[in-house]
């Protein structure tokens, strides 16, 4: 197992690099200037000039290049160019709110996925099924933005039952920090009228991106549960007089985990984009929001900062679902 | 390279060794490859107009000589002599344009027809490939022999796709793929395993119909030495990638030699229940591709391996005119 | 002989129909394929159909739905209705360009390299996996940045995130076809690589070209938005379902809800209208299905 | 006594583009400690009559008729007393022992949850007793017990398949096809385990399958079955050596047969009818060499002749 886990982060370092590579490239090399994108198409030659030295953008190609992997490897993400501060300093700080963001969409759309598509597939074909695949088609087709704005409109603006945007109220944040998520720390600290205003604030953000990224799931929780089932396994099982229950969850559901875990990582990566998005509807302050405030404010060296941090973040992901596959699977274990 | 004038094929010391896929990062780690050989040195000899069956295990490597003797596979080493020419020497459009004289019946039929294309046009295509006769020629080349085939009415299944055949109505097809180039010399695959029983005598029969008008010359690779009786002159036997004895027919099925073959005669069910025999039995299980035993690489299962089994590997030896590969005979 | 082939063809065309329309996945692929016609006859019929000039005031702004304007007015007056058509314009626009980019470099590329496999297929696929596996919008942005707004740039943004699907689905495929009997038929009665590649394996990988196709535009109408509405896809006045949305979204917590509600609207039927095609597509073609064994 | 008991047993198959009549009017009784063989082709109904008898059949199967195990209709049960007799009074072993166990469960896992199911208050050392004994019966070494199936040979799995359903003595063991997914020599060795068995346990066993040659060399009695019909049940050396049908003679004329010299290959022309959409009358008439009027018309009845059953309008009098 231990041979396994260090393979796979082996195996995700050239991974990595290949986001690194493209990253710069794109950001460097495609016809869009970054220092003119920054200072806008009327600043003098001087002045361009004097700014792409302080970036070190009138290097050679390459050398910028093996700068610029020399720089991540040691942790130094750039200085922003708006604010002056150390990016990789301003993204730890965002980070927390992202995760407990994608933290909690991600149960939900667990949630709904793995009971909605599990019993989808063992009722196939009833009306159950049929409203599970409808949901995923359905679902799969809401924007997440338009859908947050809904939710808003519908339990902020019409019924006044929850808060539409921001991490909490004012003066509602946990004190002492430990993790920077919110609810975790309120918790801690047993503040818990800051919980409460924190879950308050988590539910519409959380339940938007997590519905949309549900659909994927339930779709395809059924699709290998169904497959799982029509193996002889599960007659076999059945035919030694093993429940029914357990023939579904222990038999079938679990062995249909693996390809389901696989492609929850890989869904993790629209999780995210749909993160940006959730935050920028809700007013979230996570890296989402921060990428886009960069963007309008043209700091090239944050926005890659923060596309750096996430491949590393991506892949982080990446190797934990497989370790979690290695475990339940005896068969990639060795 | 001369050869014996009735002699049709002849394979030399043909070897087959396929790298065990490992993912780069193991490779890293574990080092060793891994190799597995399928095919170990085989040599024979068919004649023209003649069925040489081969028999064995799944494993034993019977399904990759095969195909290795008609380059659908590239030999590791060894020479495949067919009518004079060496075939390990051809490469290119030269090997592909020499592939109207043979060709091969696989196991699954519906696997080896194209389903996005029409039952005329699959038996057609090697035609075309080879530029053989007009238009209208091929078509009337294929009806006559969907007709010889019992593809009745022909004209319908000529427009028919694949999928709405019979499983028997498949293999029929590919049989005729297989003949319509006037081909020398076929392999067949295990061509009856995956019909129906009522079927399967039905494709064999087909198959000795046609030898006799095609003047073809087989290589008959069966699981089923029942099936093998019917249609083989002679049967080579293989255990582990290597022939481990070769006889004519009604020798093997008299009086089998190697101790793989009795436990090989013994096993097979016979549909009469009158018959009482002794059961002979392998020790344990088929050993891995990758992991021959030392020497006769039947020792580890013979009931009667002795010291000298485990040490030398026993070469082909000719007994009364057949071949052995055993220090007991 | 004509008759009979006639007669062939129309058999061929009836059992095709009800082949199609015999079960659910059927339905769903018409239905997708009605509402995607529909969208499409809008944008171009666009001028006719929409009431008033979508980039000039029709009415006092923030007027809510009634006869006049039936999705309302926005906050510069604008008609909504009109902007809901012609904001399909630049979606099916984008998306088409977008999906052309990246499946005329992702489907050769995954067929060549399927085919022929060997070290070239460890680098490209790796490279492209680890495309895939990074979250596909955020690429966009960061590209959409750098080129600025546009037609052409965020086609292409949008097209640089997709070419690793096509280039998966189609390598897998054809890797597997690759291995299949009636391709090692085809090398032993003596075809050439090119009829083998063309004959043999592109028809079977068809299908799951023509599903990915349709998914993938719906995909990209999806993307087109997501950027519109983080302000970075077309620039206003033009009418774009992402950027109304965006535009809408101050006015939500003053209740003038239809300026955000309509634009998803249309985001989410031409989305549909994509997926239930690809779906019903998917199930009909995949040629395992009716097949008797 | 006869163990179990099908009496008038059909089995209909809904499906999109039409009714299939999987099995049709099939009766026969198995006796204790007996060996029953059931044959026929692909499609023939066979696979189906075993599944149904552990009322395993999918959704769309409608069951008419009784089984009857020592007396009580199986097809009157409710599922939770239906699912206690699975495994502990009557087990079933498959065709593809590659996937009929499950890959991420431990042998002794699948033991354990067969116990555990049947006999909740069992103590661990009892059931590693009890399920090392089994495997050990089946030639299988017990400290095995720990691996996972990944870890052996297809006959191996077979093994340890049989082991599992033979571990609670149960009264009838179905075997569905159980050594077509393996090699000869293999076949053989899980042919020897199930004679084994029949003579140390106290179990009847019925044996579907396709090949005339098993049949001969593990039956007692032989039932052969054609497109869901039963057409012919006999003693085994009887129906061999004087098939009535001529569907069964047809069968045993067209397999190889490797003791007999020179014998001429027959084969059965054509194919077997569509079951959505069966002839008239007898359905294998159409490929019957001695077919009558009658045949094309009448569906036969089911005829006793001395000990055996044949369904044929050769036997017997056409107006009755």
């Amino acid at each position: 197992m231990k041979t396994y886990i260090l393979t796979r982060i082996g195996l995700s370092i050239p991974m990595i690099l290949i986001i690194l590579t493209i990253v710069f490239f794109v950001l460097r090399v495609l016809p869009g200037n970054p220092v003119l994108a920054m200072l806008g198409p009327k600043a003098p030659p001087s002045v361009v000039k004097a700014m792409e030295h302080q970036m070190g953008l009138d290097k050679p190609i390459l050398v910028q290049y093996f700068d610029y992997l020399k720089d991540i490897a040691h942790g130094n993400f750039g200085q922003s160019t708006v604010t002056g501060m150390p990016v990789l300093k301003e993204l730890m700080q965002k980070f927390p709110a992202t995760l407990e963001l994608t933290i909690f969409a991600m149960i939900v759309a667990v949630f709904i996925g793995i009971f909605y598509g599990t019993l989808a597939a063992y009722k196939l074909g009833s009306p159950l099924d049929v409203s599970a695949r409808i949901y995923s088609i359905f679902v799969y087709s809401f924007p997440v933005f338009w859908f947050g704005l809904m939710l808003q409109l519908i339990f902020g603006v019409w019924l006044h039952w929850l808060p539409v945007s921001g991490e909490s109220s004012p003066f509602m944040t946990p004190d002492p920090t430990h993790t920077g998520l919110y609810v975790v720390d309120a918790i801690i600290n047993g503040q818990w009228d800051v919980l409460k205003d924190s879950l308050e604030h988590l539910i519409l953000p959380s339940l938007t991106l997590g519905i949309v990224i549900s659909s994927i799931f339930v779709r395809m929780v059924r699709a290998n549960v169904v497959l799982t089932l029509s193996q002889q396994f599960i007659t076999a099982a059945r035919a030694r007089g093993v429940k029914e229950k357990t023939v579904l969850f222990r038999h079938a559901l679990k062995n249909a985990l693996p390809p389901i875990l696989t492609i929850m990582g890989l869904q993790f990566a629209l999780l995210l984009g749909g993160a940006v998005l959730t935050e920028v509807t809700f007013s979230w302050p996570g890296i989402g929001s921060y990428l886009v405030s960069r963007i309008h404010a043209r700091d090239f060296t944050a926005i890659q900062g923060t596309i750096v941090f996430f491949a590393i973040f991506v892949a982080i992901i990446s190797i934990l679902v497989d370790v979690i596959n290695a475990w339940i699977n005896p068969r990639v274990r060795y | 390279m001369r050869m014996n004038e009735e002699t049709f094929l002849k394979v030399e010391h043909l070897r087959k060794e396929f790298d065990l896929k490992v993912s780069w990062i193991k490779a890293i780690f574990k080092g060793k490859k891994k190799t597995v050989k399928a095919v170990d040195d085989v040599s024979f000899e068919i004649k023209r107009g003649e069925t040489l069956g081969i028999v064995g295990e799944s494993g034993s490597g019977k399904t990759t000589l095969g195909r290795t003797v008609i380059r659908l596979i590239e030999p590791t080493s060894g020479k495949i002599i067919m009518d004079n020419t060496d075939l390990t020497k051809l490469k290119g459009d030269v090997l592909r344009k020499a592939r109207r004289d043979f060709s091969i019946i696989f196991q699954d039929p519906m696997a080896s027809l194209n389903p996005y294309m029409r039952i005329g046009k699959i038996v057609s295509h090697p035609l075309e490939i080879h530029n053989i006769g007009t238009k209208q020629e091929r078509k009337e080349k294929i009806l006559s022999l969907f007709e010889k085939f019992n593809l009745t009415p022909p004209e319908e299944f000529y427009n028919r796709f694949p999928k709405y055949l019979s499983g028997g109505q498949r293999q029929r097809v590919v049989i005729a793929r297989a003949l319509i180039t006037n081909p020398k010399f076929i392999v067949a695959d295990e061509p009856t395993a995956m019909l129906d029983v009522s079927v399967r005598s039905q494709i064999l029969k087909l198959m000795i119909q046609v030898k006799e008008e095609f003047k073809l010359t087989y290589l008959f690779i069966t699981h089923d030495l029942a099936g093998a009786k019917y249609i083989c002159d002679r049967i080579g036997v293989m255990y582990l990638g290597r022939i481990i004895e070769i006889a004519k027919k009604e020798d093997i099925f008299k009086e089998p030699l190697h101790p793989y073959t009795k436990i090989l005669m013994s096993a097979i069910p016979i549909p009469d229940p009158n018959t009482k025999r002794e059961k002979l039995m392998p020790k344990g299980e088929i050993p891995s591709a990758t992991n021959i035993p030392k020497g006769c690489r039947f020792h580890t299962r013979c009931p009667f391996a002795k010291d000298i089994c485990k040490e030398q590997e026993p070469e082909l030896r000719d007994i009364g005119g057949r071949l052995v590969a055993c220090h007991l005979v | 002989m004509i008759q009979n082939s006639n007669q062939m063809i129309s058999a061929r065309i009836s059992s095709f129909l009800k082949d199609l329309l015999g079960d659910s996945s059927g339905i769903m692929a018409i239905v997708g394929f009605a509402i995607l016609t529909i969208f499409i006859l809008m944008a171009i019929f666009a001028p006719l159909i929409a009431p008033y000039n979508p980039i000039q005031p029709s009415g006092n702004p923030l007027t809510p739905p009634n006869l006049h304007h039936l999705m309302g007015t926005d906050n510069m007056g604008y008609d909504v209705f009109s902007r809901f058509i012609y904001g399909s314009r630049m979606a099916l626009i984008i998306a088409f360009i977008a999906t052309l980019i990246a499946a005329g470099v992702g489907i050769p590329l995954g067929l060549i390299v399927g085919y022929f496999g060997g070290p070239l297929d460890r680098v490209i696929t790796m490279i492209m996996d680890s495309v895939y596996t990074f979250p596909g919008l955020i690429l966009a942005i960061a590209i959409a940045a750098v080129l600025g707004p546009g037609i052409i740039n965020i086609s292409l943004s949008i097209a640089v995130v997709y070419i690793p699907t096509y280039y998966r689905v189609i390598r897998s495929q054809v890797a597997s076809v690759k291995n299949e009997l009636y391709v090692e038929s085809a090398y032993s009665i003596g075809a050439k690589t090119s009829t083998i590649i063309f004959k043999y394996i592109l028809p079977n990988v068809l299908p799951s070209i023509i599903v990915v196709l349709s998914m993938n535009i719906a995909d990209a109408i999806m993307t087109e938005a997501g950027l519109s509405f983080l302000g970075l896809g077309i620039t206003p006045p033009t009418p774009d379902w992402g950027y109304d949305l965006a535009n809408g979204q101050q006015f939500i917590i003053s209740n003038d809800w239809w300026m955000a509600f309509f634009p998803g609207v249309a985001i989410i039927l031409i989305v549909l209208g994509f997926s239930m095609f690809a779906e019903g597509l998917n199930e009909y073609f995949n040629p395992n299905i009716g097949e008797k064994r | 006594m006869a163990v179990l008991s099908i009496k008038n047993l059909f089995i209909e198959y809904q499906t999109k583009s039409g009714t299939v009549k999987a099995v049709e009017d099939v009766s026969f009784d198995v006796e204790e400690n007996e060996s029953l063989g059931i044959v026929g082709e692909s499609g023939c109904g066979k696979s189906t009559l075993g599944t149904a008898i552990l009322r395993l059949l999918p959704q769309n199967a409608k069951i008419t008729g009784k089984i009857l195990l020592d007396g009580v209709n199986l097809l009157e049960l409710d599922n939770e007393s239906m699912r206690k007799i699975r495994g502990k009074d009557i087990a079933m072993i498959f065709q593809d022992p590659m996937t009929s166990l499950n890959p991420i469960m431990r042998v002794r896992d699948h033991f354990f949850e067969l116990f555990k199911v049947h006999n909740p208050d069992m103590k661990k050392n009892e059931m590693i007793k009890i399920a090392s004994e089994a495997l050990e019966s089946v030639g299988v070494d017990s400290k095995r017990l720990d691996n996972y199936p990944f870890e052996f040979s297809g006959g191996m799995r077979q093994r340890v398949m049989i082991a599992l359903s033979i571990a609670l003595k149960p009264k009838v063991l179905i075997a569905d096809e159980p050594t077509t997914a393996l090699d000869v020599v293999v076949q053989e060795q899980i042919m020897q385990v199930l004679k084994n068995l029949m003579k140390t346990k106290n179990m009847s066993i019925i044996l579907i399958t396709h090949d005339m040659g098993i049949v001969a060399e593990m039956a007692e009695r032989v039932a052969v079955m054609y497109a869901g019909n039963l057409v012919e049940l006999g003693e085994i050396h009887e129906l061999y050596n004087n098939p009535l049908h001529p569907y069964t003679r047809m069968l045993l004329e067209s397999i190889p047969n490797i003791k007999l010299d020179d014998m001429d290959l027959k084969f059965i022309p054509g194919s077997p009818p569509d079951l959505k959409n069966p002839p008239k009358g007898c359905k294998y008439y159409p490929r019957c060499p001695f077919a009558k009027d009658i045949c094309k018309e009448k569906d036969p009845k089911t005829k006793k002749i001395g000990n055996r059953i044949v369904k044929c309008w050769l036997y017997g009098d056409e107006n009755e």
